[in-house]
């Protein structure tokens, strides 16, 4: 099964006649995602590695009923308007690879997701991959092995360290998930942990978080519920402390934000923590008792 | 982004939420204090908290008080702040301090409206030891209050009919300001009711998304626009701002220049460096996909940095492609033929690519390439990581 | 019983402290009118004729929370905010005396108030009166008297001649409203015979129409259905056609507007035509066999 | 209130909807015919439909052609409208003409977008002969469209890419249009797709609502202001609205001058005086509470016209309160001494009060008020307005 994206998934590209974006569609094309079409206003009828290109959401999934997952490349400003495009027309799940998503429009667009009951990830994420099924984003495949390992990160590139450091140690991904960069996000990381929680082909989930935010801390309340093992890599012990959000900030957040306040509420809950990128792999073995 | 108090409260003004009268002074326009109505404040316009306990805050019976304290106070340091600007405004005479604020609640997801009927500098001690003197109102995210809103909220605060509509005034237009400036937060703390029952704004802090900026042009024509938030800069850190690039300066004595992807990366390595007993020099940042100028600048940032030895360079091509980063790093290398090794690693994206570029510049040039070393998927970062530790180290 | 108000109902009034709001609470009050409390956002602490100004409704119905009906004073620009902080604070019957309130302002109160169950009646109303029990508007009290037939009229003072007219001829109401003279109404007329049709203290209604809108045809199907009589009374056939609203309306509405097509509608639905006000009472004691 | 059609393209360009270039003309400018492009399309500015069919639209091939046209049409009439304005546009290849609206459903209450893929005069008969042809789209109300929305729409019209775009920016526009200015309706018949594959408003039929315009003050600047959509005026109709009052002639030969309260029951008393055999001169409307000035222009404007014989007045007080009705009657007849007979009646609030003005100013002018009756609640109002028409006869 994999979580979110699978052997049977058929996804669309939102922007797809952008240069990034008709770049990745090749690279997701030949890694074998089912990419049944794309969208871009005015230039419906084109092709785009033989995709064809459509006007509207509305008018691709009038063609491809099937398709659930699309994936959104379309500039920042356009972007709240593509994905509540995507919600309106049925898809299931959007994965935001734009980046720097007004705050407000993203929260609006958590709202109305919310209430149609779809996911979304990102924004500014490098996007989803079940290694060997499906991959819907821009992650290089070169990162990612077939395995029983979920991982869920904020960074992408560490999303893709820590996949190169599980594979040179012989274990491989179920999913992997770019939670996204962007500071309101469409998910968050204790969303992506009940997927792998519930998904049978995941034994163990690695979590990587970095200083700055909410997400990590909100998590550690549900890692204590979870049966299967946790394993969180937090960075930002070396980094200069950001801003805070005036009083107001304090008031709600309290003490969070730090690498030691992530790092205290995830192993007070029950995560491994692991310090480096090497120790990861250890970590899930032990944990799972392999080797 | 966050504002000046006199920005926010030009924003203020702007939404009719009521602020003392006062001019702005720096120091060519003393002769503003001319216009004011004394006694007076002078405030400090810096972004770090604590004013009033620095003595950055001061008070004035007369212009030649004021004239006095202004030219103490300008060009002044606090933490890492020169004081340019200070804001000189008519003093109050002040009954009661409230707290408000319109905000994102990251943990619940929503728009938040704050209020605590006792305000100022002590109100994060307040909220700590008496959460029930904050009242909160979440709203949903995009929608402006409503006039009877605003008045329900002044209404359940208590407020004496005489300051009713004053409050109401304040709640109704912060809370809209806060939704048609796309603001991160606006706050006021104090919102001062006087001794003649007026309601006022005391403090404004008001921080923007910067990237809902570009919806809102009045700012620029406002003079509000980009800032120095951090304070003052090395020369490094300026040179790096000119040229576009999020760079900061983590340890003077730092050896490796980190030369990595995105910000994520860029923290992790930190920490890794750092656990392995390196010392870095910096943080850096290339952003989403980087021009290959923007590439050659942050070489040479770390290039022409004394203390730097080495280079630690990573790039795990995403959207970032490795071709454009090998061809960018060959460039830089032809042009400035640098005597510091580099150890880097590069996979991902247009990894094959990349390493011809890398293979025909070695064998065009091979005595500029052989301080330069490129790894690949099959070597760990971190053993990158100690090579480059155990190369600055060798190296005197 | 009556519909909408009665002997035990408490009122509120919003936009107590202007003249004319003053003026009526006394008459209202004089009719014996249960106000228990007046709403001027700032005035809070005042009273007028005895009755207790707040700050906001929500306020007042702290201290008086059997209140369940409001009358709105305010001028039409703030009506839309004083209808909503109505509806917001728990209010179920709000009657709507400002007049030529914008139509979009109304659109949106009609959503929300549907949202909350509450009814809300005109604006341009001059109110409602079950006679002998509850007045909330400014109805002259001399037109009418208890009795067993419902009124509801477009116009005040149309609905004043009825009351007189039914009267004078020894019949009373139960319940007279006044739809009210905007263009777009909180309630039509459907809405109020339906009232009717369920009140046992009501045996026939009587309702008049004039030329313009759509209401009186809007109800045609409904009266088809009632068991009650009801006699219609339609103003406009002397009066010069009003203007049309482009193509748009005439797609929307067909021929509906005029006097002809009221009067055809409710004629071919059962309903009995009075062609004068002193016809109204000879029809409604033949409907009910009376004397 | 109606606009002019180039009123509502002077809209539909701030909106960034595109309309035809042209320039808009009246007697005097005249020479704005130089800045034409020919051949052009003649429009007269009059309310009234039909104009096609009418031959007010014309069209010319030259400057000469145009100019002559223009000065025969400036001044025409059509209808009860005087063309005192014309526009002029450049004349567009039309390949296919649309149907699009916005307006407020008032039987389902709701705002509602009508397209249809036919446009042009015979709109309503293609509604009529296959209602499935006109798409309906209904909305929330005050909410604006989102840009996915329009595009949604104009996909599912079906169009190929090339206009998709043009159609989704006029469906996002003229509904927003419609939102933002509080319209009733916003209509383009047609909207047009010219042979070389652009989109235009070709009309504009753009409907305010009165009562929202105090928060549109752009219009005012636009030189959008209240105007005449009846078309001619009589002069009393002229006179009536110097002075504010709803005021209009129904009858030249009516004998009865009809003085009633609100509009309603104005209406009411037009019909009964007719049913019982009289002739009602006029409507008239006395608003919401009258000032005594309204309500003595409105009596002195029924004396004035020669052909009323009596004045039927009525008052049945509500909010309008009987005794300052009296007042201004009673002034009226002290001032201005009237021969007419005048046959009213009075009830309602403060009609006590009321009787009491005119019981007294009776008594002091007995001769004054010898032709002046005044029944109360418990006269029918019907016997009233047998004996106006009675005594109308009556006098010759």
């Amino acid at each position: 099964m994999a979580i979110l994206i699978d052997n049977n998934t058929k996804t669309i590209v939102q922007g797809i006649t952008g240069a990034n974006a008709a770049l990745h569609t090749k690279l997701m094309l030949e890694y074998g995602t089912k990419i049944v079409g794309g969208v871009t206003p005015g230039k419906g009828g084109q092709r785009v590695e033989g995709v064809p290109v459509y006007d509207t959401v509305a008018q691709c999934l009038k063609e491809h009923p099937d398709a659930t997952v699309s994936s959104i490349w379309v500039p920042a400003r356009f972007a709240k308007e593509a994905i509540l495009e995507a919600i309106d027309a049925g898809i299931k799940v959007v994965v935001v690879i734009t980046e720097r998503i007004p705050i407000h429009d993203m929260l609006y667009v958590r709202e109305k997701a919310k209430e149609k009951g779809v996911t979304v990830i990102g924004g500014n994420t490098p996007g989803v991959i079940s290694p060997g099924k499906c991959l819907v984003g821009m992650l290089p495949k070169i990162a990612f092995q077939p395995g029983r390992v979920g991982t869920v990160a904020r960074s992408g590139a560490v999303t893709y360290y820590i996949a190169n450091s599980l594979n040179l140690a012989g274990l491989g991904e179920s999913t992997s998930v770019g939670l996204g960069g962007d500071p309101i996000l469409g998910s968050n990381f204790e969303d992506i942990l009940k997927l792998f929680e519930q998904d049978p082909e995941t034994d163990a989930i690695v979590m990587a978080g970095e200083i700055g935010g909410v997400y990590e801390e909100l998590a550690a309340p549900y890692i204590k519920q979870m049966k299967k093992p946790v394993i969180a890599y937090i960075t930002g012990k070396s980094a200069p402390q950001g801003k805070r959000l005036g009083h107001a900030g304090a008031i709600i957040e309290g003490n969070m934000g730090t690498a030691d306040s992530k790092i205290e509420a995830l192993k007070n809950n029950g995560a491994l923590i692991a310090e480096t990128l090497s120790e990861i792999p250890v970590l899930v073995k032990k944990a799972l008792r392999i080797g | 982004m966050r504002l000046y108090e006199f920005e926010g409260k030009m924003l203020f003004k702007r939404k009719k939420i009521p602020v003392p009268e006062g001019v702005v002074i720096d120091k060519d326009t003393i002769s503003e204090l001319d216009k004011v109505f004394y006694p007076v404040v002078i405030k400090a316009q810096v972004f770090a908290g604590g004013r009033g306990k620095a003595g950055i805050i001061q008070f004035a019976q007369n212009r030649l008080e004021a004239e006095k304290k202004i030219i103490e106070l300008l060009g002044k340091k606090h933490g890492p702040f020169v004081i340019e600007k200070v804001l000189v405004e008519r003093k109050l005479d002040i009954e009661q301090e409230l707290y408000i604020a319109a905000l994102i609640d990251r943990i619940a997801h929503k728009p938040l409206l704050m209020l605590c009927l006792q305000g100022g500098v002590d109100i994060e001690e307040i909220a700590k030891a008496n959460p029930g003197a904050i009242r909160k109102y979440y709203f949903n995210a995009g929608e402006k209050l409503f006039e009877f809103q605003a008045k329900r909220i002044a209404g359940e605060l208590g407020f004496s009919s005489d300051l009713f509509s004053g409050v109401a005034n304040v709640i109704f237009n912060l809370y809209n300001l806060f939704i048609d400036y796309e603001c991160k937060l606006a706050e006021i703390n104090p919102l001062v009711i006087t001794k003649d029952r007026k309601v006022f704004a005391l403090d404004a802090k008001v921080d923007l998304d910067e990237d809902a900026m570009f919806r809102h042009p009045d700012l620029r024509e406002m003079g509000i626009v980009a800032r120095n938030e951090i304070g003052e800069l090395t020369e490094r850190e300026k040179i790096a701002k000119a040229a576009g690039i999020p760079y900061a300066d983590v340890d003077p004595e730092g050896d490796i220049g980190v030369f990595p992807g995105g910000a994520g990366f860029g923290i992790a390595a930190l920490d890794l460096i750092t656990h392995y007993g390196g010392r870095p020099s910096n943080f850096m940042d290339s952003g989403g996909a980087p021009t290959q100028e923007k590439l050659k600048a942050m070489l040479g940032l770390l290039m022409d940095n004394p203390k730097v030895k080495v280079i630690f360079g990573a790039r795990f091509g995403g959207i970032s492609r490795c071709d454009d980063w090998a061809k960018a790093v060959v460039q830089y290398i032809l042009e400035n033929k640098p005597q510091k090794p580099m150890i880097m690693r590069m996979a991902g994206n247009m990894e094959e690519e990349g390493r011809k570029i890398f293979e025909e510049a070695k064998k065009e040039h091979p005595e500029l390439f052989k301080n330069i070393k490129i790894y690949a998927y099959d070597t760990p970062i971190e053993e990158v990581i100690k090579e480059a530790i155990r190369v600055a180290k060798e190296t005197t």
